[in-house]
């Protein structure tokens, strides 16, 4: 296994402490919950952000706690949802009178903790709501399971949440939001190679040295099949295809393009996908306001990428725009 | 003598962390067949916890012992089992508030309780491939021996439904969990949480003297 | 080779020509020469900042051409010095009234190459000077080779002479900021993988399963020694001590940190070795007012790190915390 | 007779272009070994493109068809091949400017001011492992040659020069390039630099009729 890492065991709240180390002005950490909270708490005038997940797939959940995103977020273990008693305590230590909304990126495990976390702080008198996001087209619904996955599309939850909640925006006006990104963004992936979690010092999953994984899910989750590698524009073209027409999309649309890096991949070939998507994307009439090319939602080291596209109107490009401070920084 | 005193109750949770932890990687590997192969250290991260913390866990009657278990686990565990199980000793819980000994029909109760409240939580029916395919077959058994009384009796019931049931959902794909994601992927596989509750029915009757031969490949093995 | 590529012979311009598709407002790139140059152009009362060196290093370079950053920037193939020309036209085309500083790390591809575009400017009658960064600790200098290498603490230097530069400074000034932040920036690194050019399509070394190569160059250059993996806290606490040990830094000193990512290392590593490092320096007596932690100078998709410390001062802290605005981004 | 006309340099310049596009993946190969496997391509990148280019080249003196190909080289080749070989065409363009016809004692001074341009540029010294360790015997055998006037004989001799430069030099450390950069790990290996040299003189005595076996195994195989 080729990490920096001390005990296994440790890995998440170690670099947990190395983010609250490294941004002393902006976040408090409570290692006891494995929580985030921006050090200025929650501003009862205005609607608290928050979020958690399990850990692997940073910048997401923690490092997009601050000003104009979240109130506070917390984590799991890598690829494992929080403990119930994270959640609640994340949501109590964002408690605000303007109340708070939980965004869930849509996976079992991750509701579960989140339903029983909100019932428990509504039952204290906080006024929370939870909003499930799932962007994933790759899979699609089905009566039996819990429905599509949330995958780098909750950036842009996150973000234009953060922002109208900091704006002073109500918590029915914020959870409407919500729904308009959720509804207008959709998201699908692809995977050249595994990742190994440090607890498990294994890969996820095996994949032959010339296969991706087409669809894949950001915990490794097979998606709509496993063929051999290709070029980046064959793959790209795959990919917008299918993210295209979920919603679809429509000549004439104001667009967001991002390309999202799973971990592994240098982001030179994200530019490489990203010029391919952006052509394709002028091809069928859309107009690209708005690119994110980096990384935004990773499977750990994995080598792979995901194409994101969102449909814009002048409201959430405002959101977009409005300035916000997180652990992920350049300068 | 069918009464069920909270000694009991406190002896089949010491015997359920010695289960949990003996089997903590072999459970881990069985959810890495088809799931995401955190099941066997997020249960035994919540046992480990409550042995733990056994001393300062309350004793003064079944309800707050079982309220605080469930605590422990909704603190300590994460992924689907943190509020699986955490649910269902919360709802047993309820049902025992300030009582320090249960007829076997009480038992019955608590665990039909705790199956109500995670099917709520998860949305999980029967033959979904989850633990409640253990569960609602064991809580059948209980419940018919619950009239007769016989402890050793509905024990021995109880491990023999829950280890039939690895064998009988093994074909069958998953439904809900991490399993559920990798669809026909999932058939062929024991389901650990399954294999997770036969086991300690199964050293349950070890535990009190009921004899009984596993047959689950899987039960066998984690109670070797 | 898992790489989202089309024809690996176009893989720099293609990258390039996403960046530029990305930053339509910031950048201009002419694909002749690799060259990417600020929209705006040079500003005649304004020195102009420019660098250029082999792909590979991303965000380094091209990425790092903006308002108070590099005026403009050429690329050459993957991990290889950019063509004589290339050089020579950025110096064209960042010529300013006020100067053009050309910021060189010290390679001698890079070097050769730069020595003849500036030479070639300077006859024809362009104020442009050269400056050599080296801060990379791992390889001594000597008599017989070009002398230490430029690697991660490139940034710092680009970064405070393009806030310098966009201040108004002179090029004497700027030049002297340039050195300034050279003579008290020191770097090592260290890499668990390869890594493979796309035009190569093989690993550029080899590496065992458990082993490190401590010290190694950007180009994956062998450092001062190859041995079995350690833990992270371990092996931050070698490239501490190689690097806090060059200058010296001393007790009382305010720096910056910097955690380097050398492409295919996960960010939250990046925040166990930051935690580590964090530590040590306050034990050493540094006050650590600014940090860096992610991907400043990579080697394609090579799992890895670097250790950079920058001695700070009033002037140097005031040009790090000027705004910037690149094609590195988040929001 | 002793005279070189444009029409020679020409020739010599398109078996160069045929030598060095024909070892494009050798030579990256052998830069492989102990630097960082560019070379190859970097040549043949300008040597593709002076062929590219060629009937665009002017020919109206040897001086303005080697300032042009020392520009197409500054303007496609990468890595310190770009300035090294741009440099040495520069030079020796610069010694040629408006003649078509050179002497064998011009082409020696033409190297001669190559080598120098290509010390000053790179800093290297003889025993530094680079390519100047085959152009500095090579111009020494060209010089003795001069007076003579004896072409074919002149080129004999280079060409053994640099074929032995190969052999003479594979044990040193490199001090520059690339290959500097792994210290004691590039004794051993041949430069690909001086291998190239001397594969492209070795083309010439077999372009112009001179008979020469190659002596080194790199030179061997790369004409083969
Ligand atoms: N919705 C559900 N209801 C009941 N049990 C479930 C449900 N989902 C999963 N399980 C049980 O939990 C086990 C997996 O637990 P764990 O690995 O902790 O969760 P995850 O699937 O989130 O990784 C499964 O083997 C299954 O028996
Ligand atoms: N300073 C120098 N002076 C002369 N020749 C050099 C010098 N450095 C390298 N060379 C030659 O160039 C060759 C390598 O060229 P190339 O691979 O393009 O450069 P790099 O070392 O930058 O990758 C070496 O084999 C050597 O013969
Ligand atoms: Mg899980
Ligand atoms: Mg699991
Ligand atoms: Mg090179
Ligand atoms: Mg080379």
């Amino acid at each position: 296994m080729k990490k920096f890492v001390n005990d296994p065991a440790q890995f998440v709240p170690e670099f947990m402490h190395g983010i609250a180390l490294a941004n002393p002005d902006l976040l408090s950490y409570t290692p006891e919950f494995q929580m985030i909270v921006r050090k200025s708490g929650p501003d009862n005038a205005k609607v608290s952000v928050v979020q958690g997940s399990g850990s692997g797939h940073e910048p997401a959940h923690v490092m997009a706690v601050g000003p104009g995103m979240l109130t506070g977020a917390c984590q799991g273990a890598v690829f494992a949802a929080p403990a119930v008693d994270s959640c609640y305590e994340t949501i109590k230590a964002c408690a605000s009178d303007a109340g708070v909304l939980v965004l869930v990126n849509n996976y079992q495990g991750d509701r579960m903790a989140w339903d029983m976390a909100t019932e428990m702080a509504v039952a204290e008198g906080i006024n929370a709501r939870q909003f499930w996001i799932n962007d994933d087209v790759a899979v699609k619904d089905s009566l039996y399971t819990v429905g599509r996955r949330g995958v780098a599309g909750n950036f842009f939850v996150m973000k234009c949440c953060g922002a109208a909640a900091d704006a002073g925006q109500s918590l029915d006006e914020v959870e409407a939001i919500a729904k308009k990104v959720n509804d207008n963004v959709r998201t699908m992936g692809v995977a050249l190679t595994s990742c190994i979690p440090p607890a498990k010092g294994t890969p996820i999953f095996d994949i032959g040295d010339d296969e991706m994984e087409v669809g894949v899910g950001i915990h490794g989750e097979p998606g709509r099949r496993r063929e051999k590698i290709k070029s980046a524009d064959e793959i790209t073209a795959e990919l917008f295809e299918a993210v295209a027409q979920d919603i679809p999309f429509n000549s004439g649309d104001r667009v967001a393009i991002m390309v999202n890096g799973l971990g592994g991949t240098p982001i030179t070939e994200l530019y490489v996908i990203y010029a391919k998507a952006h052509e394709l994307a002028e091809k069928a009439g859309y107009q690209v306001v708005r690119n994110y090319v980096g990384e935004y939602c990773t499977s750990l080291e994995m080598a792979g990428a995901s194409l994101t596209i969102l449909r814009l109107d002048a409201e959430l490009e405002k959101l977009l725009d409005a300035p916000a401070e997180t652990a992920a920084r350049i300068f | 003598m069918a009464e069920i005193s909270q000694a009991d109750i406190e002896r089949a949770i010491k015997t359920t962390c010695a289960t949990v932890l003996r089997n903590e990687h072999y459970f881990a590997d069985l959810d890495g067949l088809a799931g995401d192969g955190d099941f066997g250290t997020s249960l035994a991260t919540g046992f480990r916890q409550i042995e733990k913390e056994w001393d300062e866990i309350p004793k003064t009657d079944i309800g707050a012992m079982l309220l605080k278990i469930s605590m422990i686990v909704s603190k300590h565990v994460g992924g689907s089992s943190g509020p699986i199980w955490g649910t269902g000793f919360m709802k047993a819980a309820m049902l025992t508030r300030g009582k320090s000994e249960i007829a076997l029909q009480d038992l019955a109760q608590m665990l039909g309780s705790a199956i109500e409240g995670i099917q709520a939580r998860g949305g999980a029916q029967l033959g979904d491939k989850t633990l409640l395919d253990a569960l609602i077959p064991v809580h059948e058994k209980l419940t018919a021996q619950a009239a007769g009384g016989d402890k050793a009796a509905a024990l021995k019931d109880a491990a023999e439904a829950a280890d039939n049931a690895v064998d009988e959902t093994r074909h069958l794909v998953a439904h809900r969990g991490r399993a559920s994601q990798v669809g026909e992927r999932s058939a062929n596989t024991p389901d650990p949480g399954i294999v997770a509750i036969a086991t300690i029915l199964q050293d349950w009757c070890k535990d009190c003297g009921v004899e009984r031969t596993p047959t689950a490949p899987e039960v066998v093995k984690a109670t070797a």
